[in-house]
């Protein structure tokens, strides 16, 4: 699907999806608009209640979906509006990350923070950074192949019945 | 009952009154210390600093011998000692390694060895207490020492790092006392029960140790004491040798006995007065005790 | 197939400047399920709201997408709208192409396509939105005021001054709490007794306030605006209505007891109030000392009593009452001190706490105010004040600062001074936190007219000397030891959770911190909220405070309940988790999760009534819309609404390249 | 002045907190070590100085010091102290940094012939641990 878009570098940005809790972070990206600071443009914010919402599959399903990096950010620890939400979202997080890794996945491209609400600068760096470094990296090409070939299998399966 | 027992260095010499005595009183009440052989010294002092590990060495040397002796004799599986200082070091070094498995695998690599930090070590008094039981010694008692007021003098070795020895509270302990009482003995409370005697010090500078040792006489004078007693040689050596010292800068200091808890309880054990040493006793308790009818 | 409109507005050029606003209409018709686009100047004015109303009346649209400012901003105006247009106000989404977008990004290309994509990303997140209802509950419009100290006390005449109902309990014989033992308070230096004894009996006088002493409460069921909560009134063995207060029966006891009111100084009886000015004025038998509960005679009281109101085989009496609000005033305890055995307390007679300072120092305690020490009974000439006794202290104590301590202790010099007008009061602490208004002066007020001799240091050691107290401490200032004889000391001990606190806290479903304080809701904007809708604190229940904070925090709480209770209704936003009982496994992740505690296990039966499996319920009255449970699910049972995976899903399934 | 993240460490003072195993940084400087020690009165820099002075970085004063030749690791400081700190273990790596140095140090010929003879053996060997290199 984006072999085209792989060959022609130039033209190639990254798309980067960023799950960010109601709170602390969206309030953080809002406020960066407010100040008008002015950021990398690649970065699709997708907001939840709480980063304790946030199912690892999400992050799956971006990368099918042709995410090249994602960034998840909330509330910093002990702040969470919830109370405890993004400390379940860290413990969730460590224990799947092993799991990530070993399925192959490249660590390189899941980003996480804790951005505040009057962070709006931090938020402004993050993206900058997240984009600046999955630039190095180039699209998440590996990803997207395994995808074709899923797809390919499914149609396999499908013609076998 | 048999139990391996380390003398340290000071017990086969300076303090052979302590050592005489507890013997004496061990059989009195029905077990015995056996003497490990080749022991080497504990060091008389724990390195405060990190790195230290040969500090470490030398008791856990110690700690590793007293099982395997004991194993080898089939002993009690324990280590008793008399000196304060000897039962601090080995406590604490078994707590370091309990704490920090990295030094006893240092040491271990250092000594060729295989310890697991795990030699149970106790003092005499606690053998007293737990295995023999206060009553019992209650019981032995064939002189009651009546009328005679002591203050127990535990000193910094047996109470202090609390955690990491853990024999007694620090501020009110009962072991030293419950002792006493059993021989029949005055306790007298006394407030500088665990302050130091100036300890080491005595090398570098004589002076400190004598005002650390004349503030702990001072303290059971007020509190009515007639002698101190203690359990560490080089408390008795402080308290004991230093008081003319003190007398120098206290006038009006008067003398006080210090004698070492084993004396006192061999000779209500029924122990000769005549056969026990006071040797390392510079103040010679024998008026005092003649004074109070007990010899 | 849905009809959603979308709105693109241009903010004046605030977005069209850097976003072609035209486009995104224009491109967004070619969306599934889009009916209608148009952008617009400025969609909140209100030209720009009547254009929505009209609209979707015209075009019947089910959904609607502003691709505008961000949703903090302008959500409620266009769900408000919409709603007025008909359209339930669930099915209204904002697309953030402001803040995130025209503001941010300079490069119009860029912010064009951005602007596309988030919109996108919303229509297909609103066509999955469900009509929700804001949930309707009624409330009882009645509380509950747990404590009876100066906190509960406070709580329950602001509640009832607006005209309703309120029940104290408390777990003492009296109301009163910790305030009333103190004998003047900070920075005035007013008698506690005289300002704290009208508050008793004013509320022992309102008609809206029930009391019940002697009692706790057991159990709590029920959610914000319906709680029911169970409580236990112990049996006092005196028929409360009956007892005149007349005092005979406490008279003629010929068991003393200690009095804990006057910290273990002075003497009470088996029966007795705790001191003369108690509310409810009734005795009560202390059971586990009473004669005759020992040996089966002596009913001397019985004899005695006028009214005939003592009654041996009272049992304990259950209440249960429906309240719409709760506020928790438990009030603090004061660390046990045996753990310090280098200040030698409870082994010196004259080394006391502060609170045995209090009753000393009180006209009516058991010294009849004057200072004299317990152990010989004669004046103290030098007092020695300890500051951080267990406070600040990580190794025995508490790490946090007990915050009261240095005021008190400041006060004590004082009291002590203006009694024993030659003595010296020496007060060691490590630092001065006055922080308050009038604070600081008054403890210049100790130190410069009361000659107060503060010391930068704590002490390590006090013990006896001949009459003496030896204390040893430090001045770090000039960095020397300090060696001080004094005649009494006295420990500022650290405030402390109340004993058993954990336990009401697992009984009410709040929660509480490492130390058993009560947690606030957020430390800076919901301070007297608990987490549990409905609940909330006042006072040292909830970390250490003096009168004024906790007088301060006690008419906040009422203010809470009132506004609570003052609702004949409760709405909320529906953004809470149901469950789906055909899938639910019975794991209960979601019900160790959830934070509120707003998840129970729900018993399905047969037509028998037979239990034939559990599953997930959720208390929508409870439940705050985290969604931690939605994630935590395994088989998908649980799940958040408004923030449903497959919206999710379509959310990121819009942004594939 | 000693401020800012970029301040070099005093290497003296790095080396006596590597030394100690101490973290001075936890010390509040309520003097209780100083209160408790039994040899604070004689000390030009008592304990708790020693601490500050640490945290400070003021190692010329500190190497002028002479205290920790007083310190009888009695314990008191570090059994007491709210912070869970160690004094003593400060003390004895300012001694052994002498030492090392060969700043200063007790010279066994120079001991008290009286005392040598009498004291117990333990005095001489803790006193060899703590005061000879």
């Amino acid at each position: 699907m984006s072999e085209e878009k792989v060959e022609n570098k130039e033209v190639w940005t990254p798309r980067i999806i960023a799950y960010v809790c109601n709170w602390c972070t969206y309030g953080g990206a809002d406020l960066a608009g407010t100040s008008r600071k002015t950021y990398d443009a690649s970065v699709r914010v997708i907001k939840l209640p709480c980063t304790g919402r946030i199912d690892p599959l999400f992050l799956l399903k971006a990368f099918e979906r042709g995410a090249d990096s994602i960034l998840v950010s909330g509330c910093h620890p002990g702040d969470c509006h919830y109370n405890t939400g993004n400390y379940h979202s860290r413990r969730r997080w460590t224990a799947f990350r092993d799991l990530l890794e070993f399925s192959g996945i490249d660590m390189r491209r899941i980003h996480f923070s804790w951005i505040s609400a009057a962070e709006a600068v931090k938020w402004v760096d993050v993206v900058n950074d997240v984009s600046e470094k999955t630039k190095e990296l180039g699209p998440y090409t590996e990803f997207q192949r395994i995808n074709e070939k899923i797809k390919e299998y499914d149609g396999i399966f499908a013609e076998q019945g | 009952m048999k139990i391996p027992y380390y003398p340290g260095c000071t017990l086969n010499t300076n303090a052979k009154d302590l050592q005489e005595c507890a013997e004496f009183s061990a059989e009195a009440l029905g077990f015995s210390m056996v003497e490990m052989p080749d022991w080497n010294c504990c060091g008389a002092s724990l390195p405060l600093t990190a790195n230290s590990a040969m500090g470490y060495a030398g008791p856990t040397n110690v700690l590793i011998g007293a099982k395997e002796e004991g194993q080898k004799e089939g002993l009690e599986d324990k280590l008793v000692t008399l000196c304060a200082v000897c039962y601090n070091v080995l406590k604490r070094t078994n707590y370091a390694f309990n704490k920090d498995a990295a030094k006893l695998d240092t040491i271990n690599s250092l000594l060729e060895s295989d310890y697991k930090g795990d030699t149970n070590v106790v003092h005499f008094l606690e053998v007293l207490r737990d295995d023999i039981g206060f009553d019992k010694v209650k019981e032995s008692v064939s002189k009651e020492l009546k009328g005679l007021k002591v203050a127990p003098y535990y000193g910094c070795f047996l109470l202090r790092p609390h955690e990491e020895v853990g024999l007694d509270d620090p501020y009110a302990p009962t072991i030293f006392e419950g002792l006493l009482k059993s021989l029949g003995c005055e306790v007298v409370d006394f407030s500088h029960k665990g302050e130091c005697c100036g300890s080491y010090s005595a090398m570098s500078n004589a002076e400190n140790a004598a005002e650390c040792s004349f503030s702990v006489i001072d303290a059971a004078a007020a509190a009515g004491a007639d002698v101190i007693a203690t359990t560490c040689p080089l408390c008795q050596y402080n308290l004991d040798s230093k008081q003319a010292m003190m007398k120098k800068n206290h006038g009006d200091m008067k003398e006080m006995p210090i004698i070492y808890f084993t004396q006192l309880l061999s000779m209500a054990l029924g122990k000769d007065i005549g056969k026990i040493s006071f040797k390392s006793n510079s103040i010679n308790p024998l008026p005092l005790l003649k004074e109070k009818g007990l010899v | 197939m849905s009809r959603v409109g979308v709105f693109v507005c241009h903010c004046g050029t605030n977005i069209s400047a850097t976003v072609d606003v035209a486009k995104v209409a224009e491109e967004m018709k070619n969306q599934p399920g889009v009916v209608y686009t148009e952008d617009y100047k400025f969609m909140c004015s209100s030209p720009g709201q009547g254009k929505l109303k009209e609209i979707i009346d015209e075009h019947k649209l089910d959904s609607v997408v502003i691709a505008a400012c961000s949703p903090h901003m302008h959500e409620k105006t266009f769900r408000n709208a919409a709603e007025a247009a008909g359209l339930n106000s669930f099915k209204v989404e904002m697309a953030n192409i402001r803040e995130q977008c025209s503001w941010v990004h300079p490069d119009k290309a860029e912010g064009t396509v951005k602007s596309l994509d988030l919109t996108k990303k919303m229509i297909e997140k609103v066509r999955l939105n469900e009509e929700l209802d804001k949930i309707v509950m009624p409330v009882t419009k009645k509380a509950l005021v747990i404590g009876g100290g100066i906190a509960g006390i406070q709580a329950a005449l602001d509640i009832a001054a607006a005209g309703t109902e309120v029940i104290i309990v408390e777990k003492d014989v009296t109301l009163g709490g910790h305030m009333i033992q103190l004998s003047e308070t900070f920075p005035t230096l007013d008698c506690s007794q005289c300002i704290m004894t009208p508050k008793m009996v004013e509320a022992s006088l309102n008609p809206n306030i029930t009391i019940y002493t002697y009692a706790e409460v057991e159990a709590l069921d029920g959610y914000v605006g319906n709680f029911r909560a169970r409580i236990r009134r112990k049996a006092k063995s005196v028929v409360e209505e009956d007892c005149t207060g007349c005092g005979i029966c406490q008279e003629k006891c010929p068991k003393k007891v200690d009095n804990p009111f006057e910290m273990g100084h002075g003497k009470s009886k088996a029966i007795a109030v705790p001191f003369p000015q108690a509310v409810p004025n009734v005795p009560v038998i202390d059971r586990d000392s009473c004669i005759y509960y020992k040996t089966g005679k002596c009913r001397i009281c019985e004899k005695v009593c006028g009214p005939k109101c003592i009654d041996f085989d009272q049992q304990d009496e259950i209440v249960n009452v429906d309240i719409g609000a709760i506020v928790v005033a438990t009030g603090y305890d004061t660390m046990p001190l045996d753990r310090f055995g280098e200040y030698g307390y409870g082994k010196y007679k004259d080394v006391i706490d502060g609170l045995t300072f209090e009753r000393m120092a009180s006209a009516a305690g058991f010294t009849e105010g004057e200072m004299k020490r317990p152990s010989d009974g004669k004046t103290p000439e030098t007092v020695v004040f300890i500051q951080c006794v267990g406070s600040r202290d990580e190794s025995k104590g508490v790490s946090y600062c007990s915050k009261i301590c240095c005021m008190y202790s400041a006060k004590q010099t004082m009291l002590y001074k203006h009694k024993v007008h030659h003595g010296k009061a020496h007060v060691f602490y490590m630092d001065i936190r006055a922080g308050g208004k009038n604070y600081e002066e008054f403890v210049r007020r100790a130190i410069e007219e009361d000659d107060a001799n503060y010391i930068r240091g704590r002490v390590s050691r006090v013990y006896e000397k001949g009459d003496k107290l030896i204390v040893k401490g430090a001045d770090t200032l000039s960095g020397r030891p300090v060696t001080i004889e004094a005649d009494m000391v006295v420990l500022a001990t650290a405030m402390t959770a109340r004993k058993g606190a954990d336990k009401l806290a697992q009984t009410l479903g709040i929660s509480y911190d490492r130390y058993n304080f009560f947690s606030e809701s957020h430390p800076k904007l919901r301070p007297v909220e608990t987490n549990t809708a409905g609940i909330f604190l006042a006072g040292a229940c909830q970390a250490p405070k003096d009168v004024p904070e906790t007088v301060a925090q006690a008419s906040a709480a009422a203010s809470k309940v009132l506004g609570l209770l003052s609702q004949e209704t409760l709405k909320r936003e529906p953004i809470t988790a149901e469950v789906n009982e055909a899938n639910c496994i019975a794991c209960f992740d979601c019900l160790n999760i959830c934070p509120y505690g707003a998840i129970t296990s729900k018993g399905i039966t047969d037509r028998d009534g037979n239990i034939i499996k559990e599953v997930a319920e959720v208390n929508p009255g409870v439940c705050q819309g985290c969604g931690l449970c939605n994630a935590a699910c395994r088989s998908k049972t649980i799940e958040l609404r408004g923030f449903k995976d497959n919206q999710i899903y379509a959310e990121i399934n819009s942004l594939a390249v | 002045m000693h401020s800012g993240h970029e301040a070099a460490k005093d290497e003296y003072i790095e080396q006596i907190a590597e030394l100690s195993g101490e973290d001075v940084s936890l010390c509040y400087q309520c003097g209780k070590c100083t209160a408790g020690c039994p040899m604070a009165e004689k000390m030009d820099l008592p304990p708790s100085m020693v601490m500050r002075y640490m945290q400070m970085e003021h190692s010329d004063e500190l190497k002028k010091a002479t205290s920790r030749w007083d310190c009888i690791g009695c314990l008191v400081c570090g059994s007491r102290c709210p912070k869970l700190c160690n004094p003593a273990a400060v003390m004895e790596a300012l001694r052994q940094e002498d030492m090392r140095k060969g700043t200063r140090s007790e010279e066994i010929e120079k001991l008290p012939v009286n005392f040598v003879k009498n004291a117990p053996q333990q005095a001489l060997v803790s006193g060899f641990r703590k005061y000879v290199p």
